[in-house]
């Protein structure tokens, strides 16, 4: 298959295969079903699978997304979605205190078979409770799984992983990236989750990044390249488990490291990746590992102050030149 | 729900009853908040606002009844559609455009946006991002008056889908027990996106959602300003009183659907036409006329002038600068 | 809450009405439980479980006689004081004081203690430490079976203070909408923690809370084991049918406080002998033996017996090692 | 004042000065009032201040907790009891969407002047709901403030700043510590939010803890002293504001630096604070920042098990070692 599809479409293409090969494959979330969803990510699964596995539910996120887990423990594999991930907050108890804790808390002997999946991603005007992310809290909570794609093939093959796989995971999709392309992969190939890719190869810094900001990451490797700086850049593709062996080898090829995050800096996943490669590449570094991530702020609604919010190709490229 | 909760406590008290309102604010700033809505639904179409506007077009007489009836120290907590209560609550409403294109002389600098206005000034508490989010916002204040026994009434406005928030029932269950100075009150425009309340809200009546906390519950007509007003007068009565918490449920429309550019298509034409009939600026200009308040010129008027008011506050907003730069930390911590 | 909420239902159907109950089985399980629980409350006194335990002692007729009616396949998801919903749905006594004291051979390996006991194999959803917690879970596994068409039905326990908790309220609704084979089982001792429920829990009624949604409520005589499994007869073949939800209200007590060793000075004696007078063990032994289907010297049999294998089950647990270090890590992820 | 006080007197006694001083204090929380807390942590206040001012809750964290913040936006300044940190989860939409956002979303017109105050702790056995701390949740929310006072002395006069503070604060105490005495300071002295404090000076290594940990580091320093090993103790105290120029100022003196943690190591506070010093103190280092964190799993009640969870002395010391 070497068709071009989007983002939203290589998710789509995961939850209609999935649907198909397991019955026990469900979806719930708000107006997922007629309608659609408010993105058009759920397109036409109502119409093959009927209102018994596509299920919209009330504005409520906490119950519903408990009741998903009920659902997961005994024997469904539902797919949840938060519209935005800003709601996530509502579902926090529910994640934390259940899902994540069930197969710890009964020794192995039951699961939770589910995928929260939802959005997140500044640049649509859509301020300060419409923009978050929140895969760093999600991160730090033993029991769950965290994916953040970057690009449709991934999406798709990533989400076919996490609705097989047997434990809560956590499936960031950055709305921004939703009408961008990328040639698809093969229908069979199912990826472990934990497995992070090389996108570019460089010797001069490794630029580490997920789901947007692989694309940030790559404009600026291309304006560095044009100043003779090769970059190399690595996707870990989830947050957990986190493929630290691929980054590691490729810091210690590099010497130097950049880790990006587009959500706010402090406090999120740039520090955890950050400190381990520091910690374990500590003799092969040149360079302090560097750091760039959202500003420390609700994300305003306007145009001129929200470009200024994530990293840009032009921020990581002058964080890279700073660091040579 | 079952077909009770349709039909509606019809209002229009007389002023013998002691309504002593000013028709003709009540009418104008109806009027106000729909040039205003569809100036915005043009800036949307132009694209023009940033994100995400929902639109209060046919919501008018809720917004206009409850707000102009309440003290200028009564709090209000708003929702994602909400640009009519902060109009009411008397934000300007060229600062209110200005935020909503995301400008910095907006209300709150140009950072927050349709769904964010915070106007504390104006003891409005913010319209918000969040479905539900200012239900608890509204009761806390109402907790604060009660602390202080400074006698203010908060009043939290919300839709049909939050009637599903566990946080509602949370809140009422509180200014229940406490006796606060609450009103809640549910703007049922008969959809939560493109959901139709019915086939997500289960019960024999939206009014049992707060009789179930000891609460007064009244289903009000809320295309009709005075039987807005008439009722909001009676919760305010008793809040004042001390005699805790209403829930008024008013039955109205969105015309826009859910957000400005939503097709509708969820929705059928009977539906539409039926509502469209009710529609609060209409009936309520021919109710004025018939009560020779007013001539139809003078109605002409007051929209010329009504008119006039958006259009400066359109070329206002547009006019106006983006926030600078310098402005996008601060305001993070004190 | 006013007065009616106390007034209970009276069970006690007769078999000619359908009930074909063991009536030595639930006398002979809610036995098990208090001595159960009154071991348990010895070794919490003796510093012997790790945490906080809560025990069910006068609640054993709201568990045994809603657990007892369902099938196997059924369902539960319990709470806190949730030792007694384990043992009727069949967790081994052994294994399951195992666990609350944190040994290795405890039924979740000793991790989870008292308040996370999960025993799928059983169909138990597990005990919860948050309050509410299990709501959800219960409602989910009525959706699974109800996806499945394979025709269980789920129970969740929860105490009176998990009223006011909005997840309740979430649930109920979806529960409605969905007729979904769910029966929410309140436990209602008449205190959350220290506090009574009357000075937090606003509204006419409890049942209320969940006729609302439009489920059929019944408040029943929680200190009945005949009353409870009654109701919960009716529950089952409304959910099994698929006529969706029901909400049972039990009216209980909990003996020994809210955790072992609570001194209990916010209750007044008054109020513990009236409850204690209704004693569901006492009050049933005496219908047992004035129906002749036991003697006095069969129950005390019975009563040697449960007293014999609770004691094998403290021999065990005690002499049980704790578990090994190399556990600790296991099971996080698949 | 040199009277030595316990930690849950210390957090008391401030309550009671904020409270007469000011009486737009208020406090809730579940069984705050008569009953005095399930802690008695909150023992004599409803005596004194009744029940208009101390407010039990109905076990309603989510509605109760968003009414504090409406409260604080009309003019009162409330504590707010979670009674265990476990629960926060529920509290997570109001905390984030609104109080942490109301500031800057007014554009500096309206303030949530309150304090969330809350309990966490490790091995006390109670289990995987009752004993996890979300204090880096909060850190990654622009608009919070968080304080994780580590003794007697310092809850007392951080429990005060973050009353009188205008933003909300978050206010961490480890029920561990609760029993555990400390001279109290001087009534008056009220420390501004954001500085750290050495409590132990030593040329080696700079041991940098909150709460808890704070004791853990002393232990294992003692134990280090007998080697000749000489570690210095910086505990921040707040991690926002961070005292970062304190943190630097000792680690470029020691040259090496162990962070420590009470909550699981994966995504926590660790990794920033790691990160930050292996950037700017990156030429004075000596060894890789090390890190130490609970183990990255629910927390089981078993005592033989839970003792391992969190750093102990002889673990931190066991990692000095290493780094020498
Ligand atoms: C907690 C939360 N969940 C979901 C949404 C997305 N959302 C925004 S408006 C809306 C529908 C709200 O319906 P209703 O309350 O009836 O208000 P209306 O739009 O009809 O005025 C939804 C689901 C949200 N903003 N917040
Ligand atoms: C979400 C949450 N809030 C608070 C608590 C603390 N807590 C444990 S039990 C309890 C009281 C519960 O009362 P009720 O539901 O009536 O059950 P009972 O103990 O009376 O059986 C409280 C407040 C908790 N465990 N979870
Ligand atoms: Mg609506
Ligand atoms: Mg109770």
């Amino acid at each position: 298959m070497a068709e071009m599809i989007t983002f939203r479409e290589g998710v789509l293409e995961a939850l209609f295969e999935e649907m198909r090969a397991d019955p026990s494959v469900i979806l719930m979330g708000e107006d997922v079903g007629a309608a659609g969803g408010v993105f058009q990510q759920t397109k036409g699964l109502f119409e093959e699978f009927g209102a018994r596995r596509i299920i919209d539910t009330p504005i409520s996120e906490s119950g519903a997304f408990g009741m998903a887990i009920g659902a997961a423990m005994a024997g469904m594999r539902p797919v949840f979605e938060v519209m935005f991930g800003d709601f996530m907050t509502l579902c926090m108890d529910q994640l934390v205190n259940q899902a994540a804790k069930v197969r710890y808390m009964s020794n192995g002997a039951a699961t939770v078979p589910l995928v929260l999946r939802t959005t997140m991603g500044v640049g649509a005007g859509l301020g300060p409770q419409h923009s978050q992310g929140f895969h760093a809290w999600a991160a730090h909570v033993p029991g769950l799984k965290i994916v953040v794609p970057s690009d449709a093939a991934d999406a798709r093959v990533l989400m076919k992983a996490a609705i097989r796989d047997d434990d809560p995971v956590l499936f960031f999709e950055d709305r921004l990236l939703y009408a961008a392309k990328a040639q698809a992969r093969d229908a069979d190939e199912s990826l472990p989750l934990g497995r992070g890719r090389i996108l570019r190869a460089g010797r001069d810094v490794t630029l580490i990044a997920i789901g947007r900001m692989v694309g940030v990451a790559r404009a600026a490797a291309e304006e560095l390249a044009r100043e003779g700086i090769e970059a190399e850049i690595v996707d870990p593709r989830s947050l957990v488990p986190l493929d630290e062996a691929l980054l590691l080898d490729s810091v210690k090829r590099t010497h130097r490291a950049l880790v990006m995050d587009a959500a706010p800096l402090r406090y999120g996943v740039t520090g955890e990746v950050a400190a381990v490669l520091s910690e374990k590449a500590f003799d092969w570094l040149d360079a302090p590992v560097g750091r760039l991530g959202a500003v420390d702020t609700p994300v305003p609604i306007s145009r001129s102050l929200e470009s200024f919010v994530c990293p840009t190709p032009a921020r990581v490229a002058a964080a890279v030149r700073k660091m040579m | 729900m079952g077909a009770s909760t349709k039909r509606a406590v019809s209002g229009g008290l007389s002023e013998a009853q002691g309504v002593s309102e000013d028709s003709l604010r009540l009418y104008r700033t109806m009027l106000l908040i729909r040039h205003f809505e569809e100036s915005v639904r043009r800036l949307a179409a132009a694209g023009e606002t940033p994100g995400l506007v929902h639109l209060c077009s046919g919501q008018e007489a809720t917004n206009v009844g409850v707000v102009l009836a309440l003290a200028e120290g009564d709090y209000i907590a708003s929702h994602h559609r909400g640009h009519g209560h902060c109009i009411a609550k008397g934000t300007p409403i060229d600062l209110l455009l200005a935020e909503i294109l995301g400008k910095a002389p907006g209300i709150c600098g140009g950072r927050s946006g349709s769904m964010h206005v915070v106007d504390l000034p104006r003891r409005n508490l913010g319209t918000n991002g969040i479905v539900g989010g200012g239900i608890p916002l509204a009761a806390g204040a109402a907790l604060a008056a009660r602390a202080r026994g400074t006698g203010e009434v908060a009043v939290c406005f919300f839709g049909d889908g939050a009637l599903n928030q566990g946080l509602l029932h949370e809140c009422m269950n509180m200014a229940a027990i406490w006796s606060l100075p609450v009103i809640f009150v549910c703007e049922n425009n008969g959809y939560g996106e493109f959901t139709a309340m019915e086939d997500v809200t289960a019960g024999p009546s939206i009014n049992a959602r707060g009789e179930v906390f000891g609460i007064p519950s009244v289903t009000v007509d809320g295309m009709n300003v005075r039987a807005v007003r008439a009722a909001t007068l009676d919760a305010l009565a008793r809040a004042r009183a001390g005699q805790g918490p209403s829930f008024l449920v008013c039955n109205t429309w969105r015309y826009g659907g859910h957000h400005a550019g939503d097709k509708q298509d969820y929705k059928d034409d009977e539906e539409t036409k039926r509502w469209q009939a009710l529609d609060p600026l209409i009936t309520f200009a021919k109710t004025l006329v018939a009560e020779k308040r007013a001539t139809e010129d003078e109605l002409a008027l007051i929209e010329e002038e009504v008119a006039r008011q958006v259009k400066e506050a359109v070329a206002f907003a547009r006019a106006a600068p983006q926030p600078a730069l310098e402005t996008l930390e601060l305001h993070v911590h004190g």
